[in-house]
């Protein structure tokens, strides 16, 4: 059973099924909740593979979910390019910034690479922010186009569904591909990569550009969603609450960033009512689980598990 | 492994989602509030909540709107778009409000008024300020309480244009949408009326600077007869204080925008002689009840001073009241047509809302900073009141700046 | 015995490194691990001193105490010295300044407590540049400064992880005749190397390691008598 | 006009450097880029608020001076606290870790305030005596901000004598250098850490109850500093005292000739010097790779 349910081949369409059935079957309000949490499942997850597997945490992934916003939302507005094409617009855009940004940043390493990340954001969301003419400047790009293109909110969630679970797969068979361990090699331990005869930095490159790629498909979600797309998406305040997602999810853990999202949104929705404690209830929540289950929900949820049903086979 | 954990937690999610869904009972009218709780407009938001609280108890206490009882319902949009659109979907599908008011920022504002159109629900706003929600994103359920952003610089303008000693003006505005449209639309309405003026520079500070020495000085070089600064609150008070030490007010005179709260924040550090422009000063306001209401306002806070935010949210309620009264249903085609055919006698006088762009024919304040001893605070004297209809863009030029939005496209 | 290592396993977080090492250290003597890179001295000299690595099963005993929970500083301050293979000198800061972090945690009494003046007298280059960066200095000076900075601390157990590695021969005889000297006064000492110089000119008891184990203990003689040993455990000297 | 702005630029380096200073120590030492840095500034804004109004130093410029110099203390106690209560539980975990529990504590800190002082704009009157220009030069320099500069320089020195001629300066420089080394000479590396951490902190708190009287306080002090102080302490070299003061001086005057030159750049540039000087870190040495 444990082992069916953490093979891909039977999970992704067990969760095809069931959330497609979700989506369709619950009233528009809690799918525009599901929908929401899934867009930032994907946003997360991108992150978790550049730092749970790459080990570079970036403190500027919200550029890319920005930029495939913007992408999208400009060549619909301003260029009245059709639906298909908006996409492959939202895409280059987010690969044009990630091979740049991508470039510059993997020559640094830890702390200086976080910084660099930031500085690239920054940069991102300051154009953006004063470039009225053609962004909009920070009152954005409102309606855009209609709301979820006019669909339902049930036909919409699905979409979003469908997208996400392909994205998830994506990475998912990014990290099982010689890809894959290559960065974990990188991630682990650089020198010894190096050792191995891996190019280091052609590696974290690929592993950047891949999270940037999916930040941006979650960001032209959110844009098509609301109809919307402003500065914010860009903002340094993403880009820290999606770092709080994947660490409170748990590093080292293909679930982690997923989990850490649906946890997060959660937490949110919950605590959403008492207008102002908000943030002092999250930054508690953070404290604990740093403190005392630094390996984050998903740790608990493992040792609660071999508690339960005694020591995991690995 | 982590597959069981993924489903149950997004099951979990669903129920818990799904959960606050409860079931509608006919009795009271829901009233959604996206208040900007954190961030920049915590303020302004905070004082237009406690006259919007004010007013909806009051409500209540006379039995509510057609003998329904009205219930708030607030959700914080962290002055944040998209939280905003999120917290309005959520509002307006699974609380199933019926109306909804309370942004601040403009861009938030947008973003909710956006998910408000497609719901078709009464959308008001009295502090964002925005033309852009009411003329190029208009749509035929949103109702702006004040003199937009628009009316209020051409206001400005107007004001400018009356004194004979202003031909050389500095700006200062900050570096966003208010501040450059503010800046842009009363130099244009400066120019018409006064073409002797000049406005020989344009300084962008940017929004959440707190550090306004470099301005003053690059200001003050220009040797200006005045300086408009198109700023608010915590920039307005840096910018006021960190010009006092640099001799500003020897040397020029300023022009800001001066609502209630900045003058209480900067009370002993406000110079006198800055010329402020504002929304809805209680002390200047000529309309009825606003003794009442002030003294309403201060003992169910303490004794603060009730500021233009507070006014509005409690003038602006008001007017949908009598609205929904007239109208005899809280449906929004029938409340908006209400709004545009009645006159409301409020603390801002007779006001009424026009129908092309929602848009109060709203006054906009203007007047001289002094010190008067009913209040312990600087407050604007010899105030002008700028009515609505001067500064307005016709209904033509409405339709125009629609059309040039759409093809802008 | 001045240190006992019973059944200690030890690792990093990429995995365990040791895997049950007992090994013991007489009072007042030299006592050499050998063995090729990775065998495992480095880290049995950090679990001693619970620099950067995490102990799993087993005990370290220094001096009849069981430090095997204790942190760091708590150590050094019992009287063990650690010289670190990569030297690890503070850089920024002048030879003075490297000399002036360690305090002597235990006043050891008479003659044996270490002073600046002493460090100086037994490697007098360092004398000379005393307002010199450490980070500038050659190879050869910061391991003396490295194993000077040490004794200020007042050690009665010095570990030296491959304090000849890399050093020039004039060097490493320099630093062979203070290790010698060292010996002489009473401190007792863990050296471990890849090659035999120390071995044959300092150790009273040899443990060669590989993979994480011990796997060969004993005298220099029964080392000499083992040829096989020195064949498999240790790389040929170079010089 | 240019020597005007350029002396602006210096003043607001200034205060650019009290903010940073504490950061970049801290960084040094122990690694943690700590966020909450710009929350323990706007506690020292708020909390010099509240005794200048609990106590009006009116004309008395020694009080006013008392008054910002305990607030600064207040601000330290409690940064000391926050490291034996909760950073000294996280040296060893990785990076991430460290820099989301300060985000956590900036989350708490931000809500306290708003619950103790209110989301209102707050100003406080400048003392009498400071409140004017001064005159030279046929430019007016404004008393304050003189008086901060010269308080910022004071620090600076002070700085760099506590640093070069104390032994808890030496044992923060070798931290810097080698953290681990330090224990590995018998030194409890925490008292290390609690000391810089304080003195990081009172940094911070002085440079927020020195800016009380200058402007506006509310909740959203922290974020508005924080990343301003990012950016001047890894222009400076993250963990680089004379590099932080450079950054800072740089920073304040770009941004103040920005501002003639480059009016709509000027958020932008700050950022690009910061990637310019990163990427340009990676590609002179090595030292990134540490």
């Amino acid at each position: 059973m444990n082992r069916l349910l953490s093979d891909p081949r039977l999970l992704f369409p067990a969760a095809l099924v069931l959330g497609g059935a979700y989506m369709l079957l619950m009233d528009s309000g809690s799918v525009f909740a599901v929908t929401d949490i899934l867009i930032w499942v994907l946003f997360a997850a991108s992150l978790n593979l550049l730092i749970s597997f790459g080990g570079m945490v970036s403190f500027g992934h919200a550029a890319f979910f920005g930029l495939g916003a913007y992408g999208l939302a400009l060549a619909i507005f301003r260029f009245n390019l059709p639906l298909p094409l908006a996409v492959a617009a939202g895409l280059i855009t987010t690969l044009a910034g990630a091979t740049i940004y991508g470039a510059l940043c993997v020559r640094l390493t830890r702390i200086y690479f976080s910084m660099l990340t930031l500085a690239c954001a920054e940069i991102t969301f300051s154009t953006i922010f004063q470039w009225y003419d053609f962004t909009g400047g920070d009152t954005g790009l409102p309606r855009f186009v209609e709301p979820r293109l006019g669909l339902s909110a049930q036909h919409f969630g699905l979409v979003v569904l469908v997208v996400v679970l392909a994205g998830l797969l994506l990475l998912w068979r990014v990290i099982r591909s010689p890809l894959g361990l290559a960065i974990q090699a990188v991630g682990e331990n650089p020198a010894r990569a190096r050792a191995l005869g891996i190019n280091t930095r052609a590696v974290q490159f690929a592993a950047f550009v891949v999270a940037a790629m999916m930040a941006g498909v979650a960001g032209m979600l959110m844009a098509l969603f609301y109809g919307n797309v402003f500065p914010d998406y860009a903002s340094l305040t993403f880009s820290i609450d999606v770092l709080i997602m994947v660490v409170l999810g748990g590093l080292h853990s293909f679930s982690g960033g997923i989990v850490g999202a649906v946890v997060y949104k959660l937490i949110d929705h919950l605590v959403s009512k008492h207008l102002m404690l908000w943030q002092m209830a999250i930054g508690v929540v953070l404290l604990m689980v740093i403190i005392f289950a630094p390996d984050g929900v998903v740790g608990i949820a493992k040792r609660l598990k071999t508690k339960l049903f005694g020591e995991a086979r690995p | 492994m982590h597959a069981r954990i993924l489903t149950g937690l997004l099951m979990g999610a669903a129920l818990a989602l799904s959960g606050t869904a409860h079931a509608q009972s006919a009795a009271p009218v829901k009233l959604g509030v996206v208040a900007d709780i954190s961030g920049v407009c915590g303020p302004l938001t905070k004082s237009g909540l406690n006259g919007l609280k004010l007013a909806v108890d009051e409500t209540n206490a006379a039995g509510g709107w057609l003998g329904r009882k009205i219930d708030t319902i607030t959700r914080d949009s962290k002055t944040q778009p998209p939280e905003g659109a999120k917290v309005t979907q959520e509002l307006l599908s699974v609380e199933k409000v019926d109306m909804i008011t309370g942004p601040c920022s403009s861009a938030v504002l947008l973003s909710v008024s956006a998910t408000a159109k497609e719901y078709g629900k009464l959308l008001w706003s009295t502090i964002g300020s925005t033309q852009r929600a009411s003329i190029e994103l208009g749509h035929p359920s949103f109702f702006q309480a004040q003199a937009n952003a628009l009316m209020e610089a051409y206001a400005a303008a107007e004001y400018a244009a009356k004194q004979p000693g202003w031909k050389k003006i500095v700006t200062i505005g900050l570096d966003y949408e208010w501040g450059h449209m503010t800046v842009e639309k009363f130099t244009e309405r400066l120019k018409q009326r006064r073409p002797d003026v000049q406005v020989v520079k344009n300084l962008w500070p940017k929004l959440g600077e707190t550090n306004f020495s470099s301005f003053v000085t690059a200001a003050l070089a220009e040797k200006p007869d005045v300086v408009l600064s198109v700023t608010f609150g915590a920039a307005t008070v840096n910018l006021v204080k960190q010009a006092k030490s640099y001799g500003f007010f020897e040397q020029t005179k300023l022009f800001t925008f001066l609502p209630v709260d900045t003058a209480i924040a900067l009370s002993g550090d406000m110079p006198e002689g800055v010329h402020g422009f504002a929304r809805a000063p209680f002390y200047a306001l000529k309309g009825t009840g606003v003794k009442e209401f002030v003294e309403k306002y201060r003992k169910a806070n303490n004794g603060e001073w009730p500021d233009d935010w507070a006014v509005l949210a409690y003038d602006a309620f008001g007017q949908v009241s009598a609205a929904v009264k007239a109208a005899k249903s809280i449906d929004t085609p029938k409340v908006m047509e209400a709004l545009a055919a009645n006159t409301y006698k409020g603390m801002r006088g007779d006001i009424k809302m026009r129908k092309i762009d929602g848009n109060d024919i709203a006054p906009t304040y203007v007047g001289v900073i002094g010190r008067v001893k009913d209040y312990p605070f600087p407050v604007l004297t010899n105030v002008t009141i700028i009515e609505g209809a001067q500064v307005m863009p016709s209904e033509d030029e409405v339709t125009k700046m629609r059309a040039a939005a759409a093809a802008k496209k | 015995m001045m240190l006992v290592l019973e059944g200690l396993h030890a690792g990093y977080a990429q995995g365990a490194v040791l895997h049950g090492i007992d090994l013991q250290v007489p009072e007042g003597k030299v006592v050499c691990l050998i063995g090729r890179n990775g065998a495992g001295k480095t880290s049995t000299m950090r679990a001693v001193v619970h620099d950067l690595i995490q102990i799993g099963q087993g005990r370290v005993v220094f001096d009849g105490a069981d430090v095997t929970h204790l942190p760091a500083h708590a150590v050094i301050r019992l009287g063990i010295a650690y010289v670190p293979e990569d030297r690890r000198v503070f850089a920024n800061l002048t030879v003075a300044e490297n000399l002036a972090v360690p305090k002597p945690w235990r006043i050891a009494g008479g003659g044996a407590d270490w002073t600046i003046a002493r460090v100086v007298e037994l490697f007098p280059q360092l004398g000379q540049f005393m307002s010199r960066k450490a980070g500038v200095l050659s190879g050869g000076q910061q391991q003396m400064l490295t194993i000077a900075r040490s004794l200020l601390t007042n050690p009665r157990l010095l570990l030296l992880d491959e304090p000849n590695e890399g050093l020039a021969p004039v060097v490493a005889d320099e630093v062979i005749a203070a290790i010698n000297r060292l010996k002489a006064e009473g401190v007792s000492m863990v050296v471990s190397e890849q090659h035999l110089r120390l071995v044959n000119e300092c150790a009273d008891h040899i443990y060669a390691m590989d993979r994480g184990t011990i796997v060969f203990s004993g005298s220099p003689a029964d080392l000499a008598a083992n040829p096989d040993v020195v064949r498999k455990y240790i790389t040929l000297a170079q010089h | 006009m240019i020597v005007v702005q350029i002396v602006n630029g210096l003043m607001e380096g200034a205060m650019l450097f009290l903010i940073a200073s504490g950061l970049t120590l801290i960084f040094g030492v122990s690694r943690i880029v700590n966020f909450a840095h710009g929350s323990l500034y706007m506690l020292g804004a708020f909390i010099a608020h509240s005794l200048i109004q609990q106590f009006p130093p009116a004309a008395s410029l020694p009080l006013f001076f008392a008054e910002i110099l305990v607030a600064a203390l207040l601000v330290a106690l409690i940064g000391g606290l926050i490291e034996i209560v909760i950073l000294r539980r996280i040296y060893a975990a990785d990076e991430l870790h460290q820099l989301i529990i300060t985000i956590g504590v900036v989350l708490i800190v931000r809500d306290l305030v708003r619950l103790i002082w209110g989301v209102n704009d707050l100003s406080t009157p400048m003392p009498e005596a400071l409140s004017g220009a001064l005159r030279a030069f046929g430019m007016f320099f404004p008393a304050y901000q003189v008086t901060v500069m010269a308080i910022g320089i004071g620090v600076f020195l002070g700085l760099v004598a506590l640093l070069r001629f104390t032994r808890f300066g030496i044992l923060t420089r070798a931290a810097t250098d080698d953290r681990g080394m330090v224990a590995l000479l018998g030194i409890n590396q925490k008292q290390i850490f609690t000391g810089v951490v304080t003195l990081g902190s009172f940094l911070a708190g002085l440079a927020g109850a020195l800016f009380t009287p200058y402007g506006n306080i509310n909740h959203l002090l922290d974020t508005t500093i924080i990343v301003g102080a990012f950016i001047v302490v890894v222009i400076g070299g993250m963990g680089n005292l004379y590099g932080t003061v450079a950054a800072a001086v740089a920073v304040g005057v770009i941004k103040a000739l920005g501002l003639l030159y480059v009016p709509r750049l000027s958020m932008v540039l700050i950022f690009l010097i910061m990637a310019a000087v990163l990427v340009a870190r990676s590609m002179g040495r090595k030292a990134a790779n540490e």
